[in-house]
Formats: structure tokens, C-alpha cells, sequence
């Protein structure tokens, strides 16, 4: 199994912690989904602000910590915020965002693979949020990413997989790099998809945060992607265009 | 002196950045800080000293997707 | 939960017998699987022949048996069939199947609304292999089913869902009666989708059967259902057409 | 007499279906059967004797989806 | 090309006349149009009503008419129906809508056949507007009926075509037969699709009439139909999923 | 309407030039097509090579030709082979391919800019073979480009519109802009829906030189691209999810 | 007498479908009739008449789909 | 002198670029030419001299997508 900058993963599952009901339904959803890591930001804080209740929900949740830039729209925010994260959750791993355009929240490529080239410079170990775009991966790795997270849709809107030709490509191309559909997946069916189509794992936050029931959906998605795991191992049957009986013809029995 | 904390006007007394996050009531807490925008590492407070319009930035772990 | 004939099944999956590489991989299977019902069927015996044997490999598994009438063209054959099973299996349920087209393998709705009553009123529990017609829904109901179970796709061709809105449709106009997607499901993903649109159970066989490993696929069918009735449950979010940041946007510190 | 047993010729003495399936071997094994394409039940086996020429059909449980 | 009981279509495209905002509009739109056929229907009449105004507008189109049972849920109801058209409108054609459900719009197939018999026999040319079911299909020629008319999605939804794996199954079912898809059809795109598959004309009204400017649209669907059926015609290659250079590679210059 | 650098199209449909049958049949597909302009290549010459009567054949097309730099990897290649284009076909037209990957042929969207930039600022008319990324889209105008070309599926491919949602965005996010998609369209109704979306036109060849009548298919891309923009213009309806009769419900008879 | 036209009660006097129509109005208009749910061809008017109660449609050319 | 012309290896005698398309019988033809993969436009060939060795490009137009 593919790990992540040598770490392996509890569940192929990321999951964000951001827009639960309470933190009590944070902590319950994540023991429900077994998720294998979980995301985090940073924010202003004052004087014995909410970040230091926020930090030991997360401790106690057990699992790698993956800060992210979230927001940042330029190379020098992204590398002093995830500094700043370096420094505060105390990991090497960085999930760098770099925005681009405010309605799609798409990654501006250009300014996420300097972001990525100086950061991995500085000792980082980047998870980059980016496009199904094969040449930008190339570059990313190129910058010295070990891990590639394209974008299925939008973040937060919950459409599944845009580009599914291209995500499949994607995964042709880079045989040997952890793959991890990162936004737009809505429903479990979309997670087990990207697994299907052999990637490693799927972040997600609004579609469990979200949910009429978090913990259940949380459960949810720890399914879809073990399954979708598993069907890609057990070598599914190749789709036919026409019929064909499971139940064997012969010996049926003449009766009319 | 007064230096922007966060976004805010903020009028303070200590220059020193680790004598002032103490004076802000930051204490023990888990934050990482930046003065005019360049990061500042714990390692480095204690040589940082701010000066009248100076912006600090104080963040702490929150929620994120 | 609906019910079957006032059975509920430990698992909203029923999974054929037929077309494993062997009957050791055929009870490994079911066991990963946890499907809540096997399917199987009748055909030709020759003293001493493998019907014995398989009838006890069957029994071990422990499960409701779900026999079908696979291969009948007419109401004749499939009402004959339909009583040998009930004798063999000493079950009342019955998967009615008439087939009406040899290519599609689909079900031929006129013998089938015919052959639902005679069996209905003769107390047999049907289970109709039937398309996404509600018209035909209707009918079966009347007929005395009180189970639907419209395809997917053809049989065998592992093509998923190729009419999610009338599949959609169906479970709209039938609130209180258990649907299940019977064929056409080829990968987990397919099958978390029908459970997502509120279906009740997925059929399937092939897509187990012929995956390069049958116990693994089982798993990840038994998985992907869960996870798709999770969601369902959980009341899942609205796609929406543009993005929104899952991060907050507020606190964000200014550092450009 | 010959009769069609699933489908091939077979030369058989006994003419009760009972005995028949005796004959050819079935004993207690797990069985439907039909004659002519109707069903026998196998309460009603004692009664149903066949003739020359008769159809009769012999199935068991079998693999299906 | 294959005709319509003997009548050859000007154009591969059937135009309903409700909905339009003015009858100055409705004759624009069939001009633009260049419509095949127009379908019509009958409604109460009080003395001196609209009904003879609009069959004035009607005969100056010119055009084949095809009078519809549009409402009728019983065979009783359309037969009659048809039987008043043929009268009014002087036609053996009748497009046969026996309509089974009233959010779908979809037909009850099975009085749909038993009423296309009545008429056939008749003598009345049915076309029959029917769902993507192969068997019904073959009943309906059973009954008389030499064109089929498969719905591509609900009637005024503009979806599309639901169904392109089942649309294709039919023309290759019933490679002599006129087939029509008929409504569901939204934008132009949907209508030379459906040509592209080989069907031989599309009825449509809702997209065309309820279009911010109805006169553009029609000749819009007028030009999609005739753009689907020159390409099936004209052998369109086959997809492929690899990408394979137009411009010559051999004789490109050695420049870097 | 958007004019490409100041001229307007006769017609929206840009018509490559590669893998004719025959030279005859290209001249008579380009005149069954009206397209708008007409792509061409530079390669290898011999003396007195191919190329003189070629260009002998362009010239009598009197249509605008959009030069290309297929199959160049790099800037400097671009740029040069933009350079001789400018000379040979004496325009200031340059369709700049930057390939970056060999099986899918997508565009190398660092490189391309690059070469974008240089050639705007050497007085070039830049029609950039890009992705439907937005980032790169800003990047490419801001270099000068004033028309972008999108891919919708790989070169050659006739896959059609991979990712319709992207595709929209970039219409949206660019409204004052010319947009072409170019690159993928099999099929009319995928030239039609490209159209139907809001782009300005569609470049594509494979399609036309490859089928089995290219004459036809030329046509029939004529038509759809035409068909797909009086569409846009037209206004069409809103799709919606339920059923709604085109034939009016009141002042039906009651017949049964 | 009293009848239903099209769904609506109505007082006619004529008894014969050929003279009612004239009565209503209809001379030489374009509509196909039905009475109780029956069709009545044009050629038959002149020998349907109607009575109290009976229920008559009448119907024209509309648009439709 | 052996020059490369268009990636195959060729004596040549002129070192002028414009003499040299004449000898190799270009004449009048409209193509483009690149020494050493560096754009030679046509008014620039009469200065253009080849030497032993130089790769030399001459394209002219081709069909293309």
C-alpha cells in the first residue's frame, strides 16, 4: 500500500473538521469514521481564545494532524502560514492550498507549485490540493511532493467527480504517487468511485460536517472507501454492453 | 505604544514580543505568531521587539476542511 | 426498515450462487459478504448428480433462499418453476423472472404482471425482476407483490444504473413498498448509489462471482450498501453548483 | 418403455412415478419433477403412472442469481 | 429513408402548437421550423369558438397533421378520441398517448397496446407514444402499429435522453422501423443525439414553444436534426480514449 | 457577436485540414461545412515538395487560416515554429500548441503562457490551445491572448465536452472573451452542446477527416454549430425534474 | 329540456343532434360530437336525438403536443 | 561543405543561405528556414552564410488540426 511520506493510514479516509454542530458530534463522527487522518487551520486567536479548547478535542482525537492554508491566495501566505502551522500542530505535513478564483475555490497552479518547490526546500512534506491537470502534477512532483490531492469538484459542492477521464488518467500517469481525491465528493458513492478508479484516499469535511446526521454519514464514507478500496483489489468485471445470464442456460428443464 | 493585534488597534507596553504576549494574557497557550507579516518562531521572541504601528498576528489551532 | 414479506434481512444485500470459481469460494464469499439473502435456482438432475451437494452447500449458509425462475420465456414455465422451487426449497418466496428479449435479458412485462397474479394468488411471496416502468409497478402490486425489483441494467453487463431518474422515480411513487435493484450493479459504487436513492436492497450476482477475487468483492458489496443506506439516513447535503469554503473564512490572519 | 427423461431417451420398466424414480435412482434425493410439462407434486407421485412416449423432468437445486 | 406509413417526411422533425405566445408566432416557428409534421389536438368548443380560428392557422402550415389523444388515461377515452380526430382532421394518423401516470406523463403500456389494436384494426395509423421497453415495442407491431415512439424523458421536462443505452437497444431491435423520440427533448443537442442514433425523427413542442424566443429555437431544432441524421449517415469515427495527434508528426522541424 | 482579433466569422466553426482521404475531398468538405476558418500546419520540405500545391488548395478555400504549432514540446520550438508560420502563411494567427503530455496531449499550461507572452509582445494574435483551467485562462489574457481555446477531451479523441462543468465556469468567468472548444468534439451534438453553453465557436478535425463520408460530416458539424448557438440565442427552457403536459388539460372532453 | 354541453348544464329544445347543433350555434363549424361518452359521426346526427339528461361533447380543433 | 538539411546529411556547395535554396532548388517555393534551429526570415537569407556542420530547416505549409 502507497503510504504518505512514509506514514501508512488507519483508513484511507482524510476528513476536515470544520462546520460540525458541536464539538461533541466532531469527536463522535470521527470515532465513527475511522478516518486515517484529520485537517486542521489556523486562525486569530485572542486571549484565552477558542484554539486551545479546539487544540485538545483534536489531541484527543488520536490521529496525524494535517494543517492546511486554507484561504491563502499567494505563495508568501501559504508558506508563512504553513510555517506557522509547522510550528503550532508540531508536524512536517502541509495540505497547500493556494486559491485562485473565489467561486470555484480552484488552485492557481502556478503559484501552488512555487508555493510547493519552497516549501519542500524548507524540509515540509506538502499534500498539494490541485487540479486533474497531468503537467501540473509533474511539476508538483518535480518540486518535491511525494503526494498528489486533485480536486473531484469544487470544494463544498458536493458534485462528485467532474472529471472522472481525467482523474483515471491521472492515475495512469503517476503509478507509483499517493493519489487523494480531495473536495467536491457529496455522497459515499462518489468516495468509493475515486477509490474504484485505484486512488489512495479521499478528503472530505462538508459532506460529513454538513449532513443531517454527521456520525452517521461519517460512518458512511468509512465504508465507501473501504469498499471502494476493495473492489479496486478484487479486480471488478469488465462492463459488457450486452446481457448475460448469471444463472446457467443448460439443464434447464423443459416446460412449455 | 500602540501596534496592530490582529487586525485591531491595540495600545501596549511591553516592546519585547515574549514579554508582551504575556502581558496580552497569552500565557502557555499553543499560538504561533508573525510581526508585519514575517513569522516569528518561539526560538525568536525573545530577540523580537515591536515598535510603534507594528502588526501582529496571533493564531491558534481552529477547525479546517 | 421495510420489510420482506415480513422478513427483514440482516443486510440490504442478496447475492446470487451462480458462476464462482468453486463452491469453497462461493461460502467464503457469502460469509464476507453478510448478504442477507441467496439466490439460486432449478436445473436438470441426474441421479446422484451435483444438485445434492449444492443444495447442501446452500443450507450451511444459513440464509433465506431466494429461488428464481431464470431462463423462462412464458407464464407457463415460470408458474411450473415457480412450484418445483417451492417444493426443492420449501420456501413461498419466488424471483419471478419472464424473459422477454434475448439480448437484454429483460423482463417481458405482460407474461410477468400475468404470471404475478397466478402465483400471488396461489400464496406465492413474489419478488418480480421488473423494469423502471412505474406503470408496470402498479400492476405488480395489484397483481399481489408487495416487492419490486426493477433492473439496474442488463443482467450481467455491470453497467450500474442507466436510468437513475426513473429508478428515482419508482422509489418516489412508492414510499411504502421494499425496492430493490436487481441487476446491472458491476462495482460498489453502483450499488451505494441505489441505496442512496432509497432502495431497500441490491441484487446481484455476476459482478461478485466473476471479480478476479469473489471474497473481496463480496466485502465490498456488503460495504458499499451500508454505506449507501448510511447516507441515506443521514440525509445527505445539497449539491450546489458553486464552491464554499469548508475552513472558515473569518479569523483568517493577515499576512500579505 | 421409452420415455424422454430430461430432455434424452430412456428405456424404463417402472410405470408409477414413485417406483421410477426408485428405478432410476433418485432415492431420497432432493427432487422436483413434472410429466408432460406439468408439475407432480410429491404427494401426488404414488398416483401418476407414465406411458410410452411421456415427458418427464428431474430438477434439483442449482446454482442461479 | 424510412417513411411514415407511406408518407416521407420534408424533415426529420415533428412540432407540437401549444404553448406558443401568439398564433403569429406559432406560424413563424413552423416556417423557421421547417417541420415534417404538426401535431394537434381536440378540446370542448363552445359556438363560435377558437377551435375553428386555429384550424385555419393549421391547414395554411401545409403540413402533414398528426392529432393527439393528449390526456386520455383509458382506452375507452383514446379510441374515441381518436375516433372524433379522425373526423375533425380528416386523418388516418393518430399519435396514441394513453397516459399512465400523472407526475411522469408516461404511458400505460398496456392499455397503450390494447388501444393501438382497437385502432389498428380500424384502420387508423397509430404512432404510438410509448416508453423504451423492446417488448412493448414488439406488441405494439403485434398490433398494428408500423412507427414507435419511445419517450426520451417526461414530457416538458427538457431532460434529455434518460435512456441512450435503452434508445440504442431499440434501433438496433427494430432496425426496419420508423422510430421517433418523442418528448423530453430541451436544447438541440438532445435532438441530434437522438438522430445520431439512428432514429428517424423527433417530436417535440414544450422546448421549442416555451424558448424566450420560440421562432430561433425551431429553426435551431430543425438544423440539429438535420446535423444528427447527416452524421449517422456519414460513419462518424469511433471514440477513442487515448488521444491521437490530427496535425502529421512525421515532418515536423527539429527546432529545440 | 465576438469577433476573433477584430474578424468575424462566417461561420463558428473552425475546420482542420489533416488526414483527408484526398485533397479533393478536403476542398469539398470545407465548402459542404462554410466553415469559418481553416487550420493548417508547417512541416519538412523537399524540393519541390508537397507543400506548394497544399498551399495552392489552402489558398483557394479564400478562407482566414489559423497556422498551428502542433506536436512542439517547448517555448522556443513554439516560438520559432510561430515565427516561420507568421512568414510562409502571412498572418499574424497562431493556433499555439504547447504539448506537455504524449498520450493525452494536453497542453503544457506553464510553457504555453510563457510562449503566449512572448509571442503577444512580438505583435502575434495568440489563439491558445489551453485547458479549461480559469487560473490559466487569467494567466493567458493577461499575456496578451485575446481569444481562449479550451480543450473538451484529448486531440483525436472523440470523447465530446469531458468536464461540461469547468466548461461553464470558463464561460462565466470570461463573458467578454471568445471561446472555442477545440479539441474532442466526435459528433455533432457534441459541437451543438458546446455552442448551447455560450462558446463562440468549435475547432475540430478528426471528426470530418475521419468518417466515413468526411463531405457529410462536415456538413453536418455546419449544422450543429449552428443549431447549438441560435439555441443560446433562443433562450431555451429550464429542464425540470417532473412532467408537464405540452397539450393543454382544460377543455378536455369527458369521454369515459 | 335540460342536458349537459361540455361539462356544463344547459335548457335546449331541439331533440335531434343535426338541429341541436344549429340551435347551439355550431352551422357549419369544424367539431366532432359525443354523446354519453359515445361518438357520433356527422353522418349519424340526423338520426341521434337526445334526451333530458343525456351528456353531449362537442369538441374543435386545439393545439397540443 | 556536408551540411544537415531537414535532418538527413547533404554536400552542398553554396554558403550563402539564399544561393544555397537555389542550388538545392527551392527556387520561388514559399517556405520558411531555420539555421542551427534559429529563424531565418527571407529577408535576412542574403547575409546568412552556412558552415560545415550547420543543421538547416526548410518547412513549408502541410495540412494540420
Amino acid at each position: 500500500m502507497r503510504t504518505f511520506y512514509g506514514t501508512e493510514l488507519a483508513n484511507p479516509l482524510m476528513l476536515g473538521t470544520a462546520g460540525y454542530p458541536s464539538p461533541a458530534i466532531l469527536s463522535e463522527a470521527f470515532r465513527a469514521s475511522g478516518a486515517g487522518v484529520c485537517t486542521v487551520s489556523l486562525r486569530r486567536e485572542a486571549a484565552g481564545g477558542a484554539g486551545q479548547d479546539f487544540w485538545a478535542l483534536i489531541r484527543e482525537l488520536g490521529l496525524p494532524v494535517l494543517p492546511n492554508t486554507a484561504g491563502c491566495h499567494t505563495v508568501k501566505e501559504a508558506v508563512t502560514t504553513a510555517h506557522m502551522a509547522r510550528e503550532v500542530f508540531d508536524t512536517l505535513w502541509i495540505k497547500l492550498e493556494v486559491i485562485g478564483h473565489t467561486d470555484t475555490l480552484q488552485p492557481d497552479v502556478f503559484a501552488l507549485v512555487e508555493a510547493a518547490r519552497v516549501l519542500s526546500e524548507d524540509g515540509f512534506q506538502v499534500f498539494p490540493y490541485t487540479t486533474d491537470d497531468l503537467i501540473v502534477g509533474e511539476r508538483l512532483i518535480a518540486a518535491g511532493c511525494e503526494v498528489l490531492m486533485p480536486w473531484g469538484a469544487p470544494i463544498g459542492s458536493g458534485l462528485g467527480l467532474n472529471n472522472e477521464y481525467a482523474l483515471r488518467a491521472m492515475r495512469a500517469e503517476f503509478p507509483e504517487v499517493p493519489l487523494v481525491v480531495d473536495a467536491g465528493v457529496g455522497v459515499p458513492s462518489h468516495a468509493a468511485r475515486a477509490m474504484e478508479l485505484g486512488y489512495d484516499a479521499v478528503l472530505l469535511n462538508t459532506a460529513v460536517a454538513q449532513a443531517g446526521d454527521p456520525v452517521q454519514m461519517a460512518r458512511a464514507m468509512a465504508l465507501a472507501v473501504e469498499a471502494g478500496r476493495a473492489a479496486f483489489e478484487a479486480d471488478p468485471m469488465e462492463p459488457r454492453d450486452m446481457a448475460e445470464p448469471s444463472t446457467p442456460v443448460i439443464g434447464k428443464a423443459f416446460l412449455s | 505604544m500602540r501596534i496592530t493585534l490582529n487586525g485591531e488597534p491595540r495600545d501596549v507596553t511591553a516592546a519585547r514580543l515574549t514579554d508582551l504576549l504575556t502581558e496580552l494574557g497569552y500565557g502557555e497557550a499553543r499560538v504561533a505568531t508573525a510581526v508585519n507579516e514575517e513569522f516569528v518562531a518561539v526560538g525568536n521572541r525573545p530577540e523580537v521587539t515591536l515598535a510603534e504601528g507594528d502588526r501582529l498576528e496571533i493564531v491558534a489551532p481552529m477547525q479546517g476542511g
